[in-house]
Parts: structure tokens; C-alpha cells; sequence
């Protein structure tokens, strides 16, 4: 692991993308959170972004191979400024890659059987019976801790 | 249930105070249909004041979030939700669909 | 707000599905929930579950009419049971409701661009360059607490 | 990263530790398709020993997911989940695509 580098109020890494330097680089921003006393979600945050603009620029601007590349964490006021950069082969369209369908449609959101939905989540056991003088009992558990 | 609303610039605001259940959701509805049928469509609803929400609420949650996205003329967007709110949202999936804000003015600015 | 009921280890609420009874027991719940002295989280998909169950029975156990709801909540173990209880119209279908669509099949979710979201969704700023070099620059900003 | 294995009665724990990212996620994918290929599709992956997953990761465990559940044959479970997993799987919503629990019993009794 590189020490963490400081220039004035910027810390930078620089290295190659080669076998193990998304680790090293995520030990680095470990450090620098800690530095930067930033809470725990957003290192996780930090971790997550700077972890897949590395992974794309090894992927993409170098296409898998080796080639360099420079972090740059600065704390200003309330923001953390981070910057990655590569000098790999550029393609002008990143901005326009499309969003991951992962939710659909709202059109298609359906909504028949919410209810029943939310108590089944809400609990660990149901059990729907009809009662012997008719009518209904819904007999629910719930584990605590 | 209270309802209030604000006249901003681009959105409008829109406070819930009390429950949202069966009993109370209807009013909401009215109330979020009213506001769309004066052509406002970019609609922040702070819900600070709501620690109960059925799924009849969600309900008309989100059918006011489908008007609203209509023709994507605007959006309902959220704000302030106490855990016990953010908890039922999770528990169904619906934090996905809404745009959701701790502070008010980060909601209706969002626009 | 009808007095916290207890017989023996069960508390009990009973009342007609009129007007405000949804926050009458929800009010219920909360006391119970406090006496028995289970987690926030727990309280929480408590009172879920049961105005879902409560709400059922008034809209379609009694279609809408006032009728005589039963709940009972007991804590055993590590367990809270608890039964919603109803007397009316028996339809034998419930459990055969079907789930709500929310989550799209697995076959459609397409995970072109998952990077990049992930980028978008763990910074408050994100901007894609290309640097004067050739390579690329991707800035990101991250506010504070 | 390390993979190990432990046969279940009716399911198989894969145990995972170290990093899931785009360098070693391909071992998890051939571990996964292995496994897969011995007919066991109900599989529990364990990943108390993983504390960063980038969508390299996220991948191989959804087309898993795909997978194992052709068919109605089987599952990919999830177990012991850190918090900043949790955090990951929420940030893009595979938390809705995938059971997942906090204990290995749990997730290996479930089927
Ligand atoms: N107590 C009940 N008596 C009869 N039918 C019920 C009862 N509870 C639920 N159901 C049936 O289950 C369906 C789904 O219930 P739910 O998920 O609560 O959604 P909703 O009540 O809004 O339709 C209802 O439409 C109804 O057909
Ligand atoms: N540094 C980069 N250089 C060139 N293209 C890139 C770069 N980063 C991302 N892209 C483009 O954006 C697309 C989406 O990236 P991403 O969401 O990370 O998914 P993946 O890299 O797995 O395809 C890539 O397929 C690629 O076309």
C-alpha cells in the first residue's frame, strides 16, 4: 500500500492499473476518509464511485491493459471534490450511457394485493383462517429481539 | 388528517399532518387532483407530519405520481420522512419510485 | 383511547369498525407495544400488519359497514402473536391473492450502465470530461455532514 | 478473494472473503457456474467475509440469480450482509431482488 501522498490540501494517488491496484487504491481511500474524519456511509459512497471511475478507466480508456492513472480527494467546506483521471483512448459518448432498467415501468406498477403484501413482510408467520362462525381471524407472528 | 399547501416558483408544496390510512387517504386524493386540474404538476409533498402511512396511502401516492409523470409534464416528489415512514416505503420497494428528500427546500429546489 | 385490556398474558382490544377505529387501535398497539417493550422496528411492522388485517376486515369482511373487530396480542418467547379477528362475509380466497408487480421479472432487469449509476447515485455531482491529453476525467462531489 | 463450499441436505453455501470487484468477480461467476453445473441450483451465498462489491460483483451474483431460478429449479440466497454491503445493494435496489438474511442458518433453512 502507497503511503497517502498529500500535495497542500489534496491527497493524490498515482500508479498503473495493474493486477491489484483497485485494492490499493480503495486501502488509499480508507485512509483519506479516516483523514478526513468522513462518516461511514459516505467512505462507503466514496468507495463505491471511485472504485467503478477506476474499473471503467481500466476497462475502457486502457481497454484492459495497463496504463495510469491519478486520484485526487479534496475536502472543501462540506463537499468532498474527487477527481479520476486516465490518459487512455477517449470516447466522447460516456455521458450518454442509458440507466439500468432495474425498476420498471410505473405504468406496470400494479398494485392489487398491497395490503396483504405489507403484512406478510411486516411479519414473519400468517395464517388466514375463516373462523367456524364465519368471518375471519388472520393469526400473525412476529419474532423480537 | 390536515392538509395545507405553498405556492413556490416551479412546484408546489404540499403538507400532510396526521395519519394516512384508509379513512384519511381519500381526502389526499382529492386534495392532489384538485391541485393537478389547476395545471400544476411539479408537486412536493412533506410529509414531516405523517407517522403512519397504510397502503391506501401508498396508494394514492403513487397514482398522484402517475398523473404527475403523465406526458412528463412533472413529478411528485417526497419529503421528510420519519423512519417509521422511510420503513414502510422500504418494506414494499417504493423509496424506488419517488424521489424522496430529507429537507423541504432540497425538494421543492429539485425542481 | 379505550383502556389497555389484559387478560391473563393476552391484551386485548375490541371494538366496531366505525369511525377513527383505525387510530383507536393503532393508539392500542403503541401502548401494548410499549408495555411489552419491543423495539421501534418491531412496533413499527406491528402496527403495520395489523391496520392492513383491521382495514380487510371492515372493507371486505363487512364491505364497508360497521361490524365487531377482535385483536389480540401476546407476548410469548421471543415471539409477539397476534389475531385480528372478524365476524363477517367469509370469502375463502385470501390467501390466493395475488403479490403485487413492483420488481420487474429477472429477465428483463438489464444491467448496461450499472457503473455508471452507481457513480450517479453515491455523488451529489458527477461530471464526465475529456481531457485536453486525450484520456479522460470523471469529477465527482460528495457533500458532507 | 477466497471461495469455499459446504454441502447442505438441501442446499449448498458458498462462503466468500475478500473483495468482489471486477478482478475477482470472474472466479465467483466460474465457482457459481461449477456448482450449477452439478445440478445443486439452490445455492446460499455467504458473505459476512466481503466488505466492498462494485457492479462487476453485482453482476455475476444477478445473472446467478437468473440462472439458479430457470426453471423454478432453485434460488440464490444471500447471508450476512456487513453494512456497507447492505448499503451497495440498496444504492442500485438488488436488495429487492434477492432473499436475504442475516444469519447462515437462516438462509440455508429456508429452502
Ligand atoms: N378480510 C377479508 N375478507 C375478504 N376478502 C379479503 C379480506 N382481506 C383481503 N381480502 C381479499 O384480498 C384482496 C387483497 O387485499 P389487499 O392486499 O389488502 O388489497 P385491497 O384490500 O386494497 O384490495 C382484496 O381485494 C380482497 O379480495
Ligand atoms: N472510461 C471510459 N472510457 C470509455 N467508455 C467508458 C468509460 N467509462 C464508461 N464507459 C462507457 O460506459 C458504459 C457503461 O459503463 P458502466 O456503467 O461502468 O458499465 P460497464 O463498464 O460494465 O459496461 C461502458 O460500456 C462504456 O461504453
Amino acid at each position: 500500500m502507497p503511503e497517502t501522498i498529500k500535495k497542500g490540501k489534496v491527497f493524490v494517488w498515482e500508479g498503473e492499473t495493474r493486477k491489484g491496484f483497485l485494492t490499493e487504491l480503495s486501502n488509499f481511500v480508507e485512509e483519506v476518509g479516516k483523514a478526513l474524519k468522513v462518516k461511514e456511509e459516505e467512505l462507503c459512497d466514496m468507495q463505491v464511485a471511485i472504485g467503478e471511475a477506476a474499473a471503467n478507466s481500466q476497462e475502457h480508456s486502457y481497454e484492459g491493459q495497463r496504463g495510469r492513472l491519478r486520484l485526487e480527494i479534496l475536502k472543501d467546506k462540506g463537499r468532498i471534490e474527487i477527481c479520476v483521471t486516465d490518459w487512455g483512448k477517449s470516447s466522447p459518448d460516456v455521458e450518454k450511457v442509458p440507466e439500468p432498467k432495474i425498476v420498471p415501468d410505473l405504468a406496470e406498477v400494479d398494485l392489487e394485493g398491497l395490503g396483504m403484501m405489507m403484512i406478510r413482510r411486516a411479519m414473519d408467520e400468517v395464517e388466514f383462517s375463516i373462523t367456524s362462525k364465519g368471518g375471519h381471524a388472520v393469526r400473525m407472528c412476529k419474532r423480537i429481539r | 388528517m390536515e392538509i395545507s399547501e405553498k405556492a413556490y416558483k416551479r412546484s408546489t408544496l404540499i403538507k400532510v399532518q396526521g395519519r394516512l390510512d384508509m379513512e384519511t387517504s381519500p381526502d389526499l386524493e382529492k386534495y392532489l387532483n384538485k391541485v393537478f386540474k389547476k395545471g400544476q404538476y411539479k408537486v412536493v409533498v412533506d410529509l414531516s407530519g405523517v407517522d403512519y402511512i397504510s397502503s391506501a396511502g401508498l396508494r394514492v401516492l403513487v397514482s398522484g405520481l402517475k398523473s404527475a409523470r403523465r406526458y412528463n409534464r412533472g413529478d411528485v416528489r417526497l419529503s421528510s420522512l420519519s423512519p417509521r415512514l422511510k420503513d414502510a416505503f422500504h418494506l414494499v420497494g417504493f423509496h424506488q419510485l419517488f424521489q424522496s428528500f430529507d429537507k423541504v427546500e432540497d425538494a421543492v429546489g429539485s425542481f
